[in-house]
């Protein structure tokens, strides 16, 4: 019993679970608004979660994540505009307003995304490649931002969705219920992923490239393909996020949105199962809490996060574990002053050359 | 001579800026030799290692490796080959249990890792050839599954070893083994490496010189990145350069 | 000709600017090895002190003093209370918690002064346009941003090369580990470069003020480009800085004047225009893109 | 008259963390009318939205805590500049607080996120801004109600404006965005003179040096732009600082120049032309009521923001007379707010088929008065002027 109480997982069932009952408990407290309140942190949480494969367990430090979220929504977006035009796409591909025909199509286009962005990122590491995922966000977020023929800056409304095998999307407990659901099969494949043999390669990149590279491993391909799983993750939640806001805008995919997700997943805890959810949860609650309660909101949200940085280190899951009396594996995503992949071995190199001399 | 080596290396350079690091090195290893690589602080074996390995590039020079020239080639296409190294300064994983660094390891000599669905911590593939490897290495049974950032450095350095083991290699480059080592824990991984002897051609790199000449078949001595001599333990300590080089490093202290 | 002319100055004016920032950043970013979210709040800080000490006394002097005290004042607070906690946390802790001071301290400025944009005035002798070359009248201010930024980046390479701390500055950024184990006081000489940092933020918000509004989030407006200055020039790199930012305020502006026009040739005009704008917009990250594809590292790494 | 703050509610909801810890009783009977107030409070464009909420509030103050003799409670929350977030906080005041009548919001691509859920849900939603021309158009929705104008007339009139000046050719500016490129496309459709240079801007655009450069090349007769906000600050000075504004005029639609902008941009602003639904001289009494309360209530001279927050007030007010204080039943409060039985701070004010505003636009200069710049009304520039869009519009 005991030991179960320790296994995340198991809190992920329960968590799950007791989630699942908030469309009926919230209008029996006269707050049925919880409902989509618990959407957006469903849904945050799904893209979080997706970030925390390259950030939390590969160390992939991504400041592009909303890139892939953007691209998921405005597939969603898109789709539905030609759909409700009667123009097919490009002349060709047929609008849809079907979210099981529009998620795919998002996922997929997600995923291509994050491969032609990731193949090129990483040619590059450290602090460079935080930038350069930055930079080719920044370009598809002016992107969307001048394609007048899609609303450009204001976006995309969009306003009948058809129902999902029976279900009526516009329903707010039923449109919680699939994005909990979604998230659940998320969660379940990331845990088959990071204890994968895929997984373990991941935690070798975090840990040490130079020792993967004494290994034989080379690792290109395997943070590529996480950097596609991850952005098929986004662009997924993206495509639910569309669904719930009904609208789609370059603001999905502006670098603030990509740092929020990324403050989710440390203020949850890098590299945890859980750690993404909470950290959804918590900042996301905390923004509602506190601008609801003064209009200065974000005076009293931004030391909050810098004392959770200054003493939980490891984030919330850091700082539960720790009350519970459990060793806290710190992952250090960045090492401090660690040189770029490149010049690694020149860097063990070179103090023996200097001595030489 | 009509075997041919495991290892030649021919007319080695490398440079940073100023500093010749290699300078016209040549070195071979004869099949299930110990061939020990010594030299004063900075003469640098260490460089060698990484050349060799392929983790730095030379300037000039070839590398061959089981008669094949494998200068221009990866890292990891050179382990592929069956070249392995241990770090002087360990590179383990160091959130992961001992264990789990092998079978690493093990997974990563087995082929691709594009396998995303059964727990790897759980796979008998993995952890039986790892726990030989552990077995070899002589890491007590009882470290196994601890975190490696709360096992001792002897103990680390043993794992280098078995992580090095478990990818079956063809051979073995040990830089440093024993630094920082106790006598007792020197000892023990002399032992080790003694029953490896044979079985494995290894490039030792190490400055407890009673482990070198008791495990070695040939020492080669590398002074400013040139090997100045190459004989067996015996030829060497009785070598008047090798002392000179030796003794002037004592004075330049 | 003349028309291509101004646009250059133009983006010579806004690189100064953004070496300014980048300066400061690049240092932080390659001794400390702290990713300094929150540079911006500095130059906010700068620029709101210097506008309320304008308008409260008039002097162009004071109210630059002020400024760069405000700014250098807050970045040592800043550094002691809070980032000397982070250097040995890695980057993602940084960004966190940097973000959060970027937070506190846009909502602390509208505590403070309000969201009413604050406005500055030109200096009195500094108004007005100047022909610098036949047909080209540019204003005297812009011309001044542009000396103050070179005799900065002049100051700062004697700063660098020719004295003590210049010394420690350098071999920090190349040799962190030798300047530590030197026995330099490091926490000293840490809160002084910040602070040095801080104060060069502060000089661009105190001289953007009468050009831009200032307002709560211009720090953030830069400070994505200013990052983007600092990758292009190599981390750790004040030279670096020097180029990248001239560079990225050249392309900037450049793009923004001829992409549109270009577009004009070949497609109806409101759309170009939209595109155009779009493109030119992507055109700095591009560059970025483009650099570190074919030198990871930046084109003046400090580590090399 | 409260400005009601949310208590904790909710808080601890996170994913069934806890449940929805302090929920609201049900409401009395003598409650007061809810009314939900969206707007932009933080970041660069938080002065307006603080102008908003605050004429509304005084709109109420003025009538003791009511509007068409309905006891108001305004709940009013920030949306951060989110659409996210304001969708959020609109769900929230639907569901929870049963709020039927929302209001505030300042910019498109929030109101795009918001409205059409108010809409479905069968809320009434009544812009003080924000009016693109779907809304006015295709997609016009009987309980979608505009107090601002619709963003293409506010162009138009400053085209026709142009024209009046006899400025033969122009040089136009406006953002990349939706309500950038209307209002290039509004000011053109009026406009009868040469367009000797169409250029877009960036939205996080802050330096305008590029643009200024152009604009001397093309030598223009004037040059129109509209940056609204901070934008237009900057982009003024700089104008004025590279030396053009004594040789080439600028004409400007009111969101571009509002009494902030104005006093940042100081005397330089002498002689600039814009056009306004209103101003704060109009010889309105309805109007000098509002200017003079705003003033001591505030001290401040109210933004056009301001005035047409105050006119949205004064407009539900008169709807709320009509129906008895209730917003249940829309098609009443459809046929209360049509008439548009209130006293215009703009003198004259009505509704047109598509429920956009339908009024007279004013050219305005900015003279010395007594030392200081300030708006200066003069002609009409169009009277009882509606928008394109209305006869798009079936409801």
């Amino acid at each position: 019993m005991h030991k179960m109480l320790r296994d995340e997982r198991a809190w992920a069932v329960a968590l799950l679970l007791l989630a699942a009952l908030i469309p009926v408990v919230a209008p029996m407290l006269d707050s049925p608004a919880t409902v989509g309140l618990a959407t957006r942190i469903v849904i945050y949480a799904i893209a979080a979660s997706s970030l925390n494969l390259i950030l939390g367990h590969a160390g992939l430090v991504s400041f592009g994540h909303a890139a892939y979220f953007g691209l998921g929504g405005y597939a969603v977006g898109i789709l539905y505009a030609h759909y409700s035009s009667g123009e097919p796409f490009l002349g060709f591909i047929p609008g849809s307003n079907d979210l099981l025909v529009t998620m795919p199509v998002a996922i997929i286009v997600g995923g291509i995304g994050a491969a032609i962005i990731g193949a090129l990122s990483f040619r590059t590491a450290g602090v460079q490649f935080i930038m350069i995922t930055l930079a080719f966000a920044q370009m598809l977020y002016f992107l969307f931002v001048s394609l007048k023929a899609y609303g450009g800056d204001d976006g995309l409304a969009i306003r009948r969705v058809a129902p999902v095998l029976g279900m009526n999307l516009r329903d707010a407990a039923t449109l919680f219920w699939i994005c909990l659901g979604l998230l659940a099969v998320w969660l379940f494949l990331m845990d088959r992923i990071a204890r994968s043999r895929f997984g373990r390669v991941l935690a070798g990149v975090r840990q040490g490239e130079r020792r993967m590279a004494a290994l034989g491993v080379r690792t290109y391909f395997y943070k590529l393909v996480a950097f596609v799983i991850a952005g098929m993750g986004a662009a997924m939640a993206g495509a639910l996020m569309v669904n719930y806001l009904r609208f789609v805008s370059p603001d999905m995919m502006a670098w603030t949105k990509s740092g929020e997700m990324m403050i989710m997943v440390i203020l949850g805890g890098l590299g945890t199962l859980l750690g993404p959810v909470i950290g959804a949860g918590v900042l996301v609650t905390l923004e509602y809490t506190l601008s609801g309660l003064t209009e200065h909101w974000q005076f009293i949200e931004g030391p909050i996060l810098l004392l959770v940085v200054l003493f939980a280190r490891g984030g919330l899951m850091g700082a539960v574990r720790r009350l519970a009396g459990r060793r806290v594996p710190a992952p250090e995503a960045v090492p401090h002053g660690e040189l770029p992949q490149a010049q690694k071995p020149l860097g063990e190199a070179l103090p023996e050359a200097v001595r030489h001399g | 001579m009509a075997e041919v080596p495991v290892l030649s290396v021919q007319h080695l350079v490398k440079r940073f800026g100023g500093l010749t690091a290699t300078d016209d090195l040549n070195l071979e290893v004869l099949p299930g030799e110990l061939h020990a690589l010594i030299g004063p602080n900075g003469a640098g074996k260490t460089t060698a290692i990484g050349q060799i390995m392929g983790e730095i590039t030379p300037d000039r020079g070839r590398i061959l490796f089981m008669g094949e020239e494998v200068t221009r080639l990866s890292a990891p296409a050179r382990v592929a080959r069956g070249l392995a190294r241990t770090f002087q300064i360990t590179q383990l994983l160091e959130d992961d249990t001992a264990e789990a660094n092998v079978a690493l390891a093990v997974q990563a000599r087995a082929g691709h890792s594009f396998r995303f669905w059964r727990d790897a911590s759980r796979d008998a593939r993995l952890l039986e050839p790892a726990r030989a490897a552990l077995e070899e290495a002589g890491l007590p049974r009882a470290r196994w599954a601890l975190p490696v950032a709360d096992i001792s450095h002897g103990e680390r350095k043993q794992l280098e070893l078995a992580v090095a083991l478990a990818s079956r290699p063809r051979m073995l480059l040990l830089d440093e083994p024993m630094a920082g080592l106790g006598a007792s824990e020197s000892l023990r991984m002399t032992e080790v490496l003694r029953r490896l002897k044979g079985r494995i051609p290894m490039l030792l790199v190490e400055h407890d010189m009673d482990a070198v000449f008791s495990l070695a078949d040939r020492c080669s001595v590398l002074v400013y990145g040139h090997c100045i001599a190459c004989d067996t333990p015996d030829g060497i300590r009785h070598d008047p350069q090798v002392r000179a080089a030796y003794l002037s490093e004592e004075e330049a202290v | 000709m003349a028309l291509l002319l101004e646009q250059l100055l133009n983006g010579v004016q806004l690189g100064v600017t953004l070496f300014l920032l980048a300066a400061g950043l690049t240092l932080v970013f390659g001794i400390m090895g702290v990713i300094n979210l929150a540079h911006g709040s500095l130059y906010m800080v700068g620029a709101y002190a210097a506008a309320v000490a304008a308008s409260a006394t008039g002097s162009a002097i004071v109210a630059l003093l002020s400024g760069l005290a405000a700014a250098a004042g807050v970045g040592m607070v800043v550094e002691y209370v809070v980032l000397r906690r982070l250097y040995a946390r890695d980057h993602l802790d940084q960004v966190l918690a940097t973000f959060g001071l970027i937070l506190f301290f846009n909502e602390g400025m509208v505590l403070l002064f309000g969201r009413q944009p604050l406005f500055v005035n030109v200096p009195e002798a500094l108004r007005g346009t100047v022909r610098v070359l036949p047909g080209v009248d540019y204003p005297i201010y812009r011309v001044a941003i542009i000396a103050v930024g070179l005799l900065v980046a002049l100051g700062l390479y004697l700063l660098i090369q020719r004295t003590r701390v210049g010394m420690l500055v350098r071999a920090g950024a190349t040799h962190r580990e030798m300047v530590r184990a030197l026995g330099v006081d490091v926490r000293l000489l840490y809160t002084l470069v910040f602070g040095l940092g801080a104060l060069l933020a502060g000089l661009a918000g105190v001289m953007t003020g009468p050009i831009l509004s200032v307002q709560v989030g211009m720090g953030e407006q830069i400070l994505i480009l200013t990052f983007v200055v600092v990758v292009i020039g190599g981390i750790g790199s004040v030279r670096g800085a020097l180029f990248g930012a001239v560079l990225v305020g050249l392309v900037d502006t450049v793009l923004r004047a001829y992409v549109p026009g270009l577009l004009r040739q070949v497609m109806e005009g409101s759309e170009a225009d939209a595109l155009g704008a779009g493109l030119a917009s992507m055109g700095v990250y591009l560059l970025m893109a483009l650099v570190l594809l074919v030198k990871p590292r930046g084109l003046f790494p400090a580590h090399a | 008259m409260t400005l009601n703050r949310r208590g904790l509610l909710a808080s601890g909801a996170a994913l069934g963390l806890g449940a929805a810890s302090l929920a609201r009783p049900a409401l009395a009977q003598a409650a007061p009318l809810k009314i939900g107030m969206i707007t932009t409070l933080s970041g660069a464009g938080g002065y307006i939205g603080q102008d908003i909420r605050d004429a509304f509030m005084l709109a109420m103050e003025m009538e003791g805590g009511k509007l068409g003799g309905t006891p108001i409670q305004l709940l009013v929350e920030d949306d951060g500049f989110r659409p996210g977030q304001g969708k959020q906080v609109a769900e929230r005041f639907m569901k929870n607080e049963r709020v039927k009548l929302l209001t505030g919001i300042i910019f498109s691509n929030i109101l795009g996120a918001v409205v059409g859920d108010v809409l479905d849900a069968g809320g009434i939603y009544v812009s003080p801004n924000a009016s693109p021309s779907n809304l006015a158009g295709k997609e016009c929705h009987k309980n979608f109600w505009s107090v601002a104008w619709q963003n293409d007339s506010l162009h138009e009139s400053a085209g026709q404006l142009a024209n009046n000046l006899g400025q033969k050719k122009m040089f136009i500016l406006a953002p990349n965005y939706q309500a950038g490129r209307d209002a290039l496309t509004g000011f053109k459709r009026l406009y009868k003179g040469q367009v000797a240079g169409e250029v877009y801007t960036r939205l996080d655009q802050t330096d305008y040096a590029a643009e200024m450069a152009q604009i001397r090349a093309a030598a223009p007769d004037g040059v129109y732009q509209f940056h609204p906000g901070g934008l237009g600050i900057s982009f003024l000075r700089q104008y004025v600082q590279a030396g053009l504004l004594s040789n080439i005029p600028m004409t400007l639609a009111s969101p571009s120049m509002d009494a902030t902008t104005l006093a940042a941009v100081g005397d330089a602003a002498v002689g600039i032309n814009l056009t306004s639904q209103w101003n704060s001289d109009l010889d309105v009494p309805a109007s000098k009521r509002f200017v003079a309360a705003f003033q001591a209530k505030y001290n401040r001279i109210p933004t056009f923001y301001a005035q047409q927050s105050f006119d949205t007030a004064l407009a539900i007010g008169a709807a709320l007379k009509g129906t008895g204080g209730k917003v249940d039943d829309t098609e009443a409060f459809y046929r209360a707010m049509k008439p548009a039985n209130f006293e215009s701070t703009r003198g004259k004010f009505a509704f047109g088929a598509n429920n956009h505003p339908i009024q007279d636009w004013w050219a305005i200069k900015v003279e010395n008065v007594s030392g200081k710049p300030a708006l200066v009304s003069k002609d009409r520039v169009l009277t009882n002027h509606g928008d394109v869009y209305a006869a798009q519009c079936k409801f």
